[in-house]
């Protein structure tokens, strides 16, 4: 084991600002990219029931099929 | 000539129309009918080769777009809704430009006589800001004339803003390149004289 | 396809000298930058003699981005790239006219123009041709990579700020060797091997931007 | 490429049984990836448990730099995985081109945030661990100056496909700008290299470690792992939702939809 106690730990030989600054950081980053991630998949599911409702069931058919010409 | 089969065309968030089977032989001239925005112009520019479709293929002589990409755009004269006009350059700098960008021969006097034939002779050197709409539209089909080789017109929308005596002139104009043994399609609005009633296709059969 | 690469370039050359008043706009803008240093860093000679070759290039980098999105713009709008794609020639050959044309009549004032400026800065006359031959190097690698960025950014919303976004990290190296040369010359050890680099890129710009440019524009076209 | 465009006629496009390459895959990935994600994360979160632990319990301390050294576990990794998650952009970005399938846009896309988010913090922990070592936050140092620019090609990246609305150019047009980057990427770090040294002579060197620990380097390489790990899971949610998005048109989708409004 590296430290003798906690409070060194944090410390880390003075340099504690900086390393939980970075460590901290990243982990605000990370959180954040999750819940982002985890909102976004939310918002297109509703978005796409929404629209889904609104254009009826029958939205790979909507182009008039054109079966001949004259 | 062309053989279209089982095309489908999504634009944005829209299916425009699919299943779209078709072709077109030497000495037809076939208009594309339909209401506003069910995809005329889209077909037109996709089966021009400047979009990709998104079902389906177009073949040229049996051969798919793709790969007969440069035989195809030496044999296709396409008239878009733009009339691919400079405003800072004359109608004659205009057409010899049009012309050689295409890849053809563009001879000034054979550039003059086109122009002259399709009534701009007073405007050859005006720049094309102060034309009107429908000197506009003249200028892009002055090119008709210089591409009597290329056997395929696609034209959009070619009789907009032309008054009644250049409709028919235009008109006849077709009409004469589907005798020589070309093709036409185009879209239009309006009805126009042509000597044999053209085919249609209807692409606002089933639209919603 | 010479032809359709001298009738774009004649074309385009023609348009430039029509709208004229445009092409000064360019040079102007590249003179001012330059003469706003001195007023921001002081006017002490030394230190104007040490960036000046750092400051010609940066000027002349953000002067070569200020007309690049409406390189295709007009064309775009009035139908003329639609005719352009339709070519049975290779887009190579037009988009080459094309970014030749823009280099001509924004790069080239701005080379003629920089060892004048660099007067202003007290610069060694000696270094006078190294730097105009970096930039004759280095302009063409900007209108070229430039092109790219128009051409992905044509008809897209801010496609001005988002080109600049684009285009600007990729200019990081045709700047460090530009101004390198300069640096190189008047620090003693000889600009060759940074005018080498240049000019090997200048190659590699040549060889591969027209390609990705001419995708570019067919891609905007959908 | 048109025959893959080729649908069976009773199929609009999106449904086809035949082009796997063009349909199916979103299809069959859709799930997969449903499936795949949560291990890649399970894995990512034991490896990053792991990894601090040797990182910060095992390891010893640095003799020359002491404490702040222990930067480096997240440091190195971030970095390596921004460089190495923009190569694999360009590579789904190329291959998109050539083999015309949706699929790889949507992961070069996917993968974009994820590869900012790391370079952004590989130049945030960069700078911190600089100014208690050099003592100053930032050095135009090759590596951190690289770093930059790379932060910058991604923000190109993102910000044009974000722009361009249409979801075809989108794709395409984003797929140019990371090969073209990628191109550029040897050569922004070699002349940064070389400018840097005629400028500052020999630089710091982050990494040049000559007494690394064997147990530095073990966490190091977890750490990295994990990194990776992460990435793919990120991106494979956000590939489902990509997909969704893209594929709405299809029934697949819709019955996928109704499942989770069900569900809720």
């Amino acid at each position: 084991m590296q430290w003798e106690s906690w409070s060194a730990f944090w410390q880390m030989g003075g340099a504690g600002v900086y390393v939980w600054a970075c460590y901290g950081l990243t982990l605000a980053l990370i959180v954040a990219e999750l819940v982002l991630v985890i909102r976004r998949r939310k918002d297109t599911v509703t978005r796409l029931l929404r629209w889904r409702r609104a254009v009826g069931k029958d939205v790979g058919g909507q182009g008039a099929r054109v079966e001949s010409v004259e | 000539m062309l053989a279209v089969s089982e095309l489908a065309c999504l634009k944005g968030d829209r299916l425009l129309f699919r299943g779209l089977s078709f072709s077109l032989e030497p000495g037809e001239l076939l208009r594309v009918a339909g209401p506003n925005g069910v995809g005329k112009t889209s077909l037109l520019r996709l089966l021009a080769g400047l979009t990709q479709p998104e079902a389906g293929e177009v073949r040229w002589h049996g051969t798919p777009l793709a790969r007969a990409r440069e035989d195809f755009h030496r044999g296709l004269l396409y008239l878009g809704h733009a009339a691919a006009l400079n405003d800072l350059l004359t109608p004659l700098e205009n057409l010899r430009f049009a012309c050689a960008a295409a890849g053809d021969e563009a001879e000034e006097t054979a550039c003059v006589r086109a122009l002259e034939r399709i009534g701009l002779a007073a405007q050859l050197d005006l720049p094309a800001r102060v034309l009107s709409q429908g000197q506009r539209r003249r200028v892009g089909l002055a090119r008709l004339f210089l591409s009597a080789a290329r056997p395929l017109w696609i034209l959009d929308e070619p009789f907009t803003a032309l008054d009644v005596n250049a409709v028919a002139d235009l008109a006849a104009t077709l009409s004469a390149h589907c005798e020589a043994g070309g093709a036409v399609m185009l879209t239009t609005h309006q009805e126009a004289p042509f000597a044999r009633a053209p085919r249609v296709l209807d692409l606002g059969g089933r639209a919603c | 396809m010479l032809t359709v690469f001298l009738a774009v370039l004649r074309r385009d050359l023609l348009l430039s000298w029509r709208g004229r008043a445009d092409l000064l706009v360019t040079l102007a803008f590249f003179v001012i930058v330059v003469c706003l240093f001195p007023f921001g860093v002081g006017a002490e000679t030394n230190q104007l003699r040490a960036i000046a070759p750092g400051v010609l290039w940066v000027a002349a980098l953000l002067a070569s981005l200020l007309s690049l999105h409406r390189l295709f713009a007009q064309d775009h709008a009035d139908g003329t790239l639609e005719q352009l794609l339709l070519s049975s020639e290779p887009a190579v050959s037009w988009v080459a006219g094309k970014v030749v044309a823009y280099w001509l009549t924004t790069g080239l004032p701005l080379v003629v123009a920089a060892p004048g400026l660099a007067l202003l800065f007290d610069v060694e006359q000696g270094a006078l041709p190294v730097l105009t031959f970096s930039l004759a190097l280095g302009t063409p690698i900007l209108a070229l990579l430039g092109a790219v960025g128009a051409a992905l950014t044509l008809g897209v919303r801010g496609g001005g700020m988002l080109l600049a976004l684009l285009i600007l990290p990729l200019y990081v190296p045709v700047l460090i060797f530009g101004a390198g040369a300069v640096e190189a010359w008047l620090g003693g050890t000889g600009a060759t091997a940074h005018l080498l680099l240049l000019g090997g890129g200048l190659a590699g710009a040549l060889a591969l931007a027209p390609w990705a440019c001419a995708a570019a524009l067919r891609i905007a076209m959908e | 490429m048109t025959n893959e465009r080729m649908t069976n006629p009773d199929n609009p496009p999106g449904r086809s049984p035949t082009s796997w390459l063009r349909f199916a895959a979103p299809q069959q990935f859709y799930p997969l990836a449903g499936r795949l994600a949560p291990w890649f994360a399970c894995t990512a979160a034991v490896l990053t448990v792991v990894g601090l632990y040797i990182g910060f319990f095992v390891a010893p301390t640095d003799f020359q730099q002491g404490e702040v050294y222990r930067v480096i576990f997240i440091h190195v990794p971030a970095a390596w995985m921004s460089m190495f998650i923009y190569l694999v952009m360009a590579f789904w970005a190329a291959v998109g081109l050539v083999m015309n399938t949706r699929l790889s846009f949507i992961m070069s896309q996917a993968l974009a945030p994820t590869g900012a988010m790391f370079c952004f913090v590989a130049l945030w922990t960069g700078a911190l661990w600089g100014k208690p070592t050099w003592g100053t936050y930032w050095v135009w140092d090759a590596r951190l100056t690289s770093q930059l620019l790379l932060l910058f090609l991604y923000f190109g990246f993102i910000a044009l496909t974000r722009a361009i609305e249409d979801p075809r150019r989108a794709d395409r047009a984003g797929a140019i700008i990371a090969l073209v980057g990628a191109v550029n990427v040897p050569i922004i770090y070699f002349s940064v290299q070389w400018w840097n040294t005629l400028h500052q002579g020999a630089s710091v060197s982050l990494t040049k470690a000559p007494s690394m620990a064997s147990t530095m380097l073990a966490g190091m390489l977890l750490m990295s792992i994990a990194a990776w790990m992460y990435s793919i899971a990120v991106a494979l949610w956000r590939v489902r939702a990509l997909i969704l998005e893209r594929e709405r048109h299809t029934e697949w989708v819709g019955e996928v939809l109704e499942a989770e409004g069900r569900a809720r």
